[in-house]
């Protein structure tokens, strides 16, 4: 119930934005088919996790994020640096590694395998429980990993634990 | 640790959970977004066709992650009947009415007899109505044919 | 502020000529993949941030409206294009894409 | 001055999807070309908001160019569900043996 009453707020707010008309007619159908929504897909967003849960993990993203950002220009920088460069097959020595993960929670295994994923040199094949596969370009990039990405993430997503 | 291809491969779980939890995360703003698409027709590009299209592909990629049996649970095959057939019935429900009234087939400005505002305003109520029925039948007749297609008939895994 | 978009969005066009570059050039598939995701996200955001700076030119309630729906595309990218890779990657994993190897090193 | 430079970029975008078409129609396999379909997606969305830029009609083609970044993404996925099932992703496979099957 709670959780389909903060989809229904997530809703109206995504729909002001979306909709941007606020005249009676209009405002009314956007309650109608927010609440449509809320029940059809009231449990999606919050995946059986309490609400304020999913609050503090939003807010914690968000401290996150920026770090996130300049963490992709330096990966991109550096598959500029590979591509264009002329001999670059001498660059590349591609691996697969497998590493187990201290973070707990569902969310922030799979911020820190889209993460991993943006970040220089590697892509997470796949993730089962506390097991990643990852495909990395280089030697280096396979040996920075886990790093300080995980512990940024625990610091952001999993405060209480670290 | 370095591992082999065949190793990695032989790891890969059955259900995917980081597709998962961003399908999670998705569904619901598309599937405002597809309403949103419906409702306002008549200012953007858009009505009920494409609002209905953008709605069974939020339930398709539900069913794309989680897999075709949790699709089902999500939005059960008689619903799914129940409310195609709901949206062909407003279509040409609205539409005979208006002929039943002494308008045109789909002669929306005949409907002023029922609710006395003027005709103009009917005619934009009138494409509404139409297109939400449009949108209902796109978007489950979409969801009943990707069933049909992922499982060969069967409506069971699938892909 | 003119001239700040156009930073932005010769950057954003930069980074996309660099992921195009990139799936023609590399050997292998995986490392394709690489160019693809990283600077294909990176490059929309900048482009798509640019787009978002300029509609606030004129500065109103709906052109922020408008701004705002224009960042939803930048969040919608960050998290779409990651999970694509991944899910590209895995299906290659399976139907068994073999990966580029230097001469000389073992698997 | 400003709509010169978007009509530049757009330009350039569509150069660049062109280049990119080379990768989605002549790539080793299947997957390749999903790969090099959902690039030229996300360059065909940028290019639909500067579209709108140019035209001076933001609103209309926002709504144009989120459509196509969500159906992009669920295009992408369901394209690697359906193609994890064949276990032959090289086109020219299929070629040789139909034309070995039909000799």
């Amino acid at each position: 119930m709670k959780a389909k009453l903060a989809t229904f707020a997530v809703m109206l707010s995504f729909w002001a934005i979306l909709s941007g008309m606020f005249d009676a007619f209009h405002l009314s159908l956007g309650v109608i088919c927010c609440l449509l929504v809320a029940l059809f897909s009231g449990e999606m967003l919050f995946e059986g996790l309490r609400v304020e849960v999913r609050v503090k993990q939003i807010f914690g993203m968000l401290a996150y994020f920026p770090w996130l950002l300049w963490a992709i220009v330096l990966s991109s920088l550096q598959v500029a640096y590979i591509v264009l460069h002329p001999q670059m097959l001498d660059k590349m020595e591609p691996q697969l590694i497998r590493f187990k993960t201290k973070l707990k929670s569902n969310f922030a295994r799979v911020t820190f395998a889209q993460s991993i994923t943006l970040t220089p040199g590697t892509i997470t094949v796949s993730l089962q429980d506390d097991e990643m596969t990852v495909y990395a370009l280089t030697r280096s990039a396979a040996e920075s990993l886990p790093g300080e990405m995980e512990r940024r993430i625990a610091r952001a997503l999993e405060p209480e634990e670290a | 640790m370095r591992i082999s291809l065949q190793e990695a491969r032989d790891r890969i779980p059955q259900r995917d959970t980081i597709l998962e939890t961003t399908v999670r995360l998705m569904v619901p703003f598309i599937q405002l977004y597809g309403l949103y698409v419906i409702v306002h027709g008549h200012y953007s590009p858009g009505g009920g066709f494409q609002g209905g299209v953008v709605l069974g592909a939020s339930v398709i990629l539900f069913a794309l992650a989680f897999g075709l049996p949790a699709s089902k649970r999500y939005l059960s095959e008689s619903t799914d009947i129940i409310l195609a057939n709901t949206g062909a019935l407003i279509y040409t429900g609205i539409a005979t009415l208006c002929a039943l009234l002494g308008g045109m087939f789909l002669d929306y400005s005949a409907l002023a007899k029922i609710l006395p505002i003027d005709p103009i305003s009917w005619h934009s109520h009138g494409i509404f109505l139409v297109e939400v029925g449009v949108g209902m039948g796109v978007t489950t007749i979409m969801v009943s044919i990707y069933w049909d297609m992922a499982s060969a008939g069967r409506l069971d895994e699938g892909l | 502020m003119n001239w700040l978009v156009t930073l932005l969005m010769v950057s954003g066009v930069f980074f996309f000529a660099i992921g195009t570059i990139g799936i023609l050039r590399l050997p292998d598939f995986y490392s394709r993949l690489h160019a693809a995701g990283k600077c294909d996200t990176l490059a929309a955001t900048l482009a798509v941030s640019a787009i978002a700076l300029y509609n606030l030119h004129d500065l109103s309630f709906a052109s922020i409206l408008v701004s705002w729906k224009v960042f939803f595309i930048v969040f919608f990218i960050f998290m779409a294009s990651p999970t694509a890779t991944h899910a590209i990657t895995k299906a290659a994993l399976i139907v068994g894409v073999e990966p580029w190897q230097r001469k000389g090193t073992r698997k | 001055m400003m709509s010169q430079v978007f009509l530049s970029v757009a330009l350039a975008l569509v150069m660049l999807i062109f280049l990119t078409l080379v990768r989605a129609l002549g790539g080793p396999t299947v997957l390749d070309r999903i790969v090099g379909v959902n690039m030229i997606g996300t360059k065909t969305t940028v290019l639909l908001l500067l579209i709108g830029l140019i035209y001076e009609n933001m609103p209309m083609f926002i709504d144009i160019a989120l459509a196509y970044a969500f159906l992009n993404f669920i295009a992408t996925i369901g394209a690697c569900k359906y193609f994890r099932r064949s276990k032959r992703v090289h086109l020219e496979d299929d070629l040789a043996i139909e034309k070995e099957a039909s000799a």
